[in-house]
């Protein structure tokens, strides 16, 4: 594909350091549990199967559960893992501040844990010598999507009114991904010189039919005056492009569309120009270092050498070149 | 009906004593309430005295449980006015009814079957005991109550029985139960004994004396004629939502309440029939239920044209066998032929295709379909008949279905669009006889068909069993009512707890001989 | 009984405000955002509009039959949602890079459709036996259902969003006829409809189904075969449920378990609020076309006044209540 | 009559099995997860369970009294999440960095779940008045409210996940007597389930509560003042979801507005399983008890047996459906 990354090396060599590990070692068993917060997350998809694969890989017995979205439910299968004997638990939390309650419940059963996806406090890494945090800045990938649109030959304003008027298509903003990616990317546009305008914002809740739905009502209501369409994930930026087509109008042409999660689908659209951009959370780069750290914790092993817990892979910006 | 209204000679409003308020325990007057459709009472009125049995008559329709719901609070009457002890009340709901004395039986009985006997009777009233600081039930007590009351409407029942194991006559003693010991000033009694036989009857007339005596005004509504020459004082009619008159009993025979009920004479009871028997259509023999109590080795058959009566005492298990024949209720033995052929019928359905109907016992839980018109509570058995190029319905001939039934049984519904639950009982009953006969069937049973009907109306199912039957078709009729078996029936069935004891032929009938097999117990 | 006359019409003028309570509401509704944002009035709005009622309204169509019998389909939202992925699996496009099936070949529509329908109807099927043989109250079974359902697309499609349609199946929502001005999406909303309120007032089915509502015991009585007609209802259901999702997968140009999630809560609502009884045997299909574009308008209206999403829930939900309320032939029931 | 007799003890051991179905399936399922992982068996898993228990079982009981009433209460899960919430905003650490009211001072436990029932305690007299007075049918009347709570509790949070709670408040939840060993969460559960099974069997208002569900309108033609007990009931539905909103927030250490999302569901099903007829009137205390347990028992041993999510909710919905239809008592209704 032409979809070319432009971005930090960083990322890359996580991601390959990762990779490389993983076809070297088939070390012996041990049990992992596992904890998504919600199975039915795209991006989370992804992430899980890829740590599935890495970990059953490496040798170790897997088992992944559901949370639900819902920290109560989350809380019992950390528990029930422990009961159970896991030897390293892997936390995507639901809600990053109950990660206290986790670390308590783990450091008491002597288990390390890895979180995943959802960022704690420093504080609480601290608090656990045998814990680890691998994940993206949520708040680079609303500064991605800004600059995508920044980085364009009008610098968003597409109608030429000296304004980028946009729409935002928000997710569960119980999600702290959606309320990042709402403030960040607008910030980058605004940092870059650029006078912005909201005209509207609704709540997509990641899902596609919905992001149709809250485009179709938005151009229809704003018609020609919305440079931008803003969504929090690239579901929703899909069905945005649904709206468009169906509104008659045109992606690059008349206005611009960005997502975040570099769906293959999106991806697509990003290189015949039907959607401007898309940032890709590198679920392999994270998952390859989450694995590293199940495995080196596994191993009877501590964290880094300079005791840092924190691991953190780059989003990736795709554009169409 | 407004035309015949006319024509009676509109008795004198005979005020039998002097109109002083203080004589009265409870005064309605010049009430008036709408339903959509219907002006159901149009200044109507009631005058009780203490101590005394008030029967309230009227046909089917006329506003009589109209006219109690508005004193019970469950309706708001549009116009008029109650005074209760010589003060004008505002009777809020049940709840305030209750509150000042004034208890009733419904004539939809109203019994929550999940629930124990006693739970029933004490609902709303339960006796309490402390515990510390919070009152809690006292079950002994209650059940304990319970026991003294049943045993005074001879019911033998344990009080923690379920109400939902009981029969329709069984839940009605429950209600008449549950009303005299609610302590009250004025008892309303809604047909009370619509489903039930001549020894509850005595045991429920020997209670009502017993309320008389302590000063407890009764307002005794009732289809049957000699049960309220028998027991009331005082008789008021009405008709057609209006106040005709009120008499005193003594004043009044059987012929001269149904004059002034239907507005013009009736003369006979029961039609002539002129049917001749056919071959046996229907043989059931050894048909046993899989519940033990119930019906057993039931054998008998029946032939074309015949009116085969059944009688027997509350708890006979006559509606039972025959829910079982109909595919209702399962049996473990026995076997029915029909029409020479041997049939397995698990279902009504499968009733149904032979041509064999059922009219229900219990009309609100298994006969109406409340929210639906009138046109859909006839059609529903019969719209096979009614469909144009394999499935779409015609609607012109359901309605004319209805309009035809409407006439020919004389239906009282502002229109065929109407929900039948707002129809009066007994047009509930009429519609539902309607929904069989639409269907044509050989051989239609009739569980309480007259229950409760109105004299007129009751001449005109008399007629139409009686036709029926000469046309070829075969009828059994489950009645409590004597008479009704003698007069209908070419011969009577007679069952006792669940066995069949004995047949009698239609015509040496007698009140005697049926009870004797109808107290044959094992 | 000539006296009754103008009490009656008085009490009559009451009762068709009390019946067309939620319409009058619905017209203060869109005059008041039309006036504060005239786009509301635009041709484009209203053809947005029937969009997303058509779709519901065939989903509240498929439940109502459900509610009419007293019964109720929980699993409404995911079988839509199945349908949905399955119909996206189908008709991917050639030369889209993931496709779920590498190999399948192009697939007429109407045969995806068939195919999503039958697929659906196996789980109406279960539905209503397991409501009418095994006995299990309806909103358990159909609970039940819903956790089923979702796990069987979970483990279909992987939890992995299906994309890269057809041009031709997303311009069922995009196209249209009359230069596009009338959505294929009407028009198969039209066509349900029509089916439906045949179905309703025209048919044996119909009119058995309002009978069961009515009475289960006396319509077995009166020979209405009770379980065939729940089963062909919960059957019909869970087809028009894919028929909605065929049309979702098409309109948002893709699918995932997501898709649909809780729609049998709006559906429910749409209905409820059209006048249909939970307690059985009540119910138009008219009604429900109101229901559901109370339901339609009121967040187009929301979002067309920028509220903030956090408050059109509050406001939803008081929508639901009061729409409810408001329909006073409740009220006449008694007193 | 002696002849009945020995027919009569064959149809109780059948009707024993059929009472007892599911507590058997329980049995069967735990020996078979406890042999294959012996883990199962530890006191830990048990103590695990008993807590996972306690807090679903108390929502149960709160939305039983309402199915019991033939009604229903959708809005328990955001209700117990809404709790949730507030209990973890008034119960954070004083030095907790981004504390949703910086000021406030440490209020004492017990305040803390008197103010959180007497919020929710609001919410249920919503509910209630509007069942009785504006007679919406629960269903409806309680999904709005689902959703205006959802609103309420995203416009009072902002949508922020609160978190750095009080030692002493998880304390609830991690601590207990006898060394820990007994949870202060069974404590409550205990508290309530004792309650509970009073006020249903011993007091009026538990035989009023029964009555409306055997028969509204005879309840109300004997004078039972239905609206009342009504309110009631639903204030106390939601007074229970406060305390466990309360709990939940102790035990998961934190609370966001999706905590307890669709729980009501999942106690809905509980409830039933246990024997709560939806078609009103009946309903045990320790009937429910088993519900919740087969839920969660049910869930723990999926989870031990490594079984993929994906197939836990199929698992899980046909035992939903296979629980309830197992429960003979409802073929023997009709005989
Ligand atoms: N809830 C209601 N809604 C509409 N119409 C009603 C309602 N209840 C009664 N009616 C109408 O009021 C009239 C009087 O009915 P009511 O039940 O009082 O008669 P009744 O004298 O008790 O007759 P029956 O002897 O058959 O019991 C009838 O025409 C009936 O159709
Ligand atoms: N579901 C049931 N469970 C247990 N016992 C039942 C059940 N149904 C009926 N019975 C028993 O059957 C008998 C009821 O018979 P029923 O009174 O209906 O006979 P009947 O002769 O038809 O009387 P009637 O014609 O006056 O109704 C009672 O003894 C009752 O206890
Ligand atoms: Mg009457
Ligand atoms: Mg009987």
């Amino acid at each position: 594909g032409g979809a070319s990354s432009s971005s930090s090396t960083a990322a890359s060599t996580a991601a390959s350091t990762a990779a490389s590990t993983v076809s070297s070692t088939a070390a012996a068993g041990g049990k992992v549990g596992v904890c998504i917060y919600k199975f039915d997350d795209n991006f989370m998809t992804l992430y899980r199967e890829a740590l599935q694969k890495n970990l059953e890989t490496m040798g170790y017995e897997v088992t992944v559960v559901d949370g639900k979205n819902d920290q109560a439910t989350q809380s019992e299968q950390v528990d029930t893992f422990i009961s159970q004997g896991v030897d390293v638990l892997v936390v995507n939390l639901v809600q990053s501040t109950s990660a206290a309650t986790v670390i308590e419940k783990a450091k008491a059963a002597d288990v390390p844990v890895v979180f995943i996806n959802r960022e704690l406090t420093a504080e609480d890494l601290a608090s656990y010598e045998k814990c680890c945090y691998v994940g993206a800045d949520a708040r680079q990938s609303g500064t991605f999507q800004g600059e995508i649109i920044a980085e364009t030959e009008n610098k968003g304003d597409m109608n030429g009114d000296g304004v980028v008027k946009y729409v935002m298509i928000v997710g569960d903003p119980e999600n702290v991904d959606a309320q990042y990616r709402t403030e960040y990317s607008i910030k980058a546009l605004e940092d870059a010189g650029i006078k912005v305008e909201k005209l509207f914002e609704q709540r997509g809740d990641w899902d596609q039919a919905k992001g149709q739905e809250l485009a179709a009502t938005a151009l229809t209501q704003y018609g020609k005056d919305i440079d931008v369409i803003f969504c929090n994930n690239d579901a929703m930026a899909l069905g945005a492009a649904q709206a468009i087509t169906a509104a008659g109008r045109t992606v690059g042409k008349d206005i611009y569309l960005v997502g975040v999660d570099a769906l293959e689908e999106a991806v697509e659209l990003v290189n015949k120009g039907a959607m401007t951009g898309t940032v890709l959370n590198d679920a392999d780069g994270q998952s390859g270092q989450a694995s590293e750290c199940v495995k080196t914790f596994m191993e009877g092993g501590t964290n880094m050498d300079d005791g840092d817990q924190n691991y953190t892979v780059d989003y990736v910006k795709v554009t169409a070149k | 009906m407004s035309d015949t209204a006319s024509t009676v000679q509109t008795a004198p409003k005979v005020e039998t004593k002097s109109d002083k308020k203080s004589e009265y325990r409870l005064e309605m007057s010049g009430v008036v309430k709408t339903f959509p459709g219907v002006r159901a009472l149009d200044g109507a009125q009631l005058k009780l005295r203490p101590g005394t049995v008030h029967a309230l008559m009227g046909e089917n329709g006329a506003g009589k449980s109209t006219l109690m719901k508005c004193m019970f609070g469950i309706y708001k009457m549009d116009e008029g006015e109650i005074f209760y002890e010589g003060e004008k009340v505002d009777i809020q709901n049940p709840m305030d009814a209750l509150n000042r004395g004034i208890a009733m039986v419904h004539q939809e009985l109203q019994p929550i079957p999940a629930r124990s006997i006693g739970e029933n009777i004490y609902l709303g009233r339960y006796p309490l005991k402390k515990l510390g600081l919070i009152s809690t039930i006292d079950h002994a007590k209650m059940y304990e109550n319970t026991k003294a009351l049943l045993e005074k409407v001879h019911m033998n029942f344990n009080p923690r029985q379920k109400v939902g194991t009981l029969s329709t006559s069984q839940m009605q003693l429950v209600e008449i139960a549950k009303a005299v010991s609610a302590d009250c000033k004025v008892l309303i009694l809604d047909e009370p004994t619509s489903s039930l036989t001549a020894n509850e009857v005595d045991a429920l007339f020997r209670i009502v004396e017993e309320l008389k005596a302590q000063g407890v005004s009764i307002v005794y509504i009732s289809h049957k004629m000699d049960e309220i020459l028998r027991i009331s004082d005082e008789v008021t009619i009405m008709r057609d939502g209006k106040y005709i008159g009120t008499w005193e009993s003594k004043d009044l025979t059987t012929d001269s309440i149904i004059t002034k009920m239907v507005g013009r004479e009736l003369t006979n009871l029961y039609p002539p029939r002129s049917n001749t028997l056919g071959e046996v259509v229907l043989e059931v023999k050894d048909f046993t239920s899989i519940h033990p109590r119930s019906f057993r080795n039931c054998s008998f058959n029946l032939r074309k044209g015949e009116i085969l009566g059944v009688g027997g005492l509350v708890g006979a298990q006559r509606t039972e066998l025959m829910e079982g024949i109909f595919g209702l209720r399962a049996h473990t033995s026995g076997t029915v032929t029909y029409k020479g052929q041997e049939i397995k019928i698990t279902r009504p359905q499968d009733a149904i295709r032979k041509s064999i109907a059922l009219l229900t016992e219990d009309r609100r839980a298994t006969g109406i379909l409340g929210v639906l018109s009138v046109a859909d509570n006839i059609s529903v058995a019969s719209l096979d008949k009614y469909v144009d190029a394999g499935i779409v319905l015609n609607d012109k001939k359901i309605e004319n279905l209805v309009q035809e039934n409407k006439e020919k049984m004389a239906i009282k519904t502002p229109s065929s669009k109407t929900a039948i639950r707002s129809l009066s009982g007994g047009n509930q009953q009429k519609v539902l006889i309607a929904r069989w006969l639409a269907n044509d069937p050989d051989v239609l049973i009739l569980d309480e068909p007259t229950r409760g009907i109105d004299v007129g109306a009751k001449y005109e199912i008399y007629c139409i069993i009686a036709d029926l039957a000469k046309q070829g078709k075969s009828i059994i009729m489950i009645s409590s009512e004597m008479g009704e078996l003698i007069g209908m029936s070419d011969r009577i069935m007679v069952m006792c707890d669940g066995r069949v004891t004995g047949f009698v032929d239609g015509k040496e009938a007698t009140q005697e001989n049926i009870m004797a097999y109808a107290t044959q117990f094992e | 009984m000539e006296t009754t006359k103008s009490k009656f019409s008085a009490k009559s003028i009451k009762s068709f405000l009390g019946n067309n309570a939620i319409i009058i509401l619905l017209v203060i509704i869109s005059i008041g955002v039309g006036i504060a944002r005239p786009a509301f009035f635009s041709w484009d709005n209203f053809v947005n509009l029937m969009k997303n009622t058509s779709i519901r309204y065939i989903i509240a169509l498929g439940i109502s039959g459900c509610l009419i019998t007293t019964g109720n389909d929980l699993s409404a939202g995911r079988t839509v949602g199945f349908a949905a992925c399955i119909a996206a699996i189908l008709l991917q496009r050639g030369d889209y890079a993931s496709r779920f099936y590498p190999n399948l070949p192009e697939l007429p529509l109407f045969v995806v459709l068939l195919i999503v329908v039958a697929v659906c109807a196996v789980i109406g099927l279960a539905n209503g036996l397991v409501v009418s043989y095994l006995k299990v109250q309806p909103f358990i079974a159909t609970l039940g259902m819903q956790t089923i359902v979702y796990g069987i697309c979970l483990v279909y499609t992987g939890a992995v969003p299906i994309g890269g349609l057809r041009s031709d199946f997303t311009n069922l929502a995009t196209g249209g006829l009359f230069g596009g001005q009338f959505s294929y999406i009407f028009l198969f909303a039209i066509v349900v409809c029509a089916f439906m309120w045949f179905l309703y007032n025209k048919t044996r089915h119909g009119k058995y189904m309002y009978a069961i509502g009515g009475n289960e015991v006396a319509a077995e009585v009166a020979g209405v075969n009770v379980p065939k007609t729940k089963i062909k209802i919960y059957m019909l259901a869970s087809s028009l449920f894919a028929v909605a999702g065929f049309l979702m997968a098409a309109k948002s140009g893709g699918a995932s378990v997501n898709t649909a999630q809780g729609y049998e809560l709006d559906a429910i609502a749409a209905c409820t609020i059209g006048g249909v009884s939970t307690t059985g045997g009540i119910g138009k299909v008219s009604g429900i076309f109101v229901g559901v574009l109370v339901f339609e308008l009121l967040k187009i209206a929301m979002q067309f006044m920028g509220i903030e999403t956090s408050y059109t829930y509050i406001v939803q939900g008081l929508v639901i209540i009061v729409a409810v309320a408001m329909d006073i032939r409740k009220y006449l029931a008694k007193k």
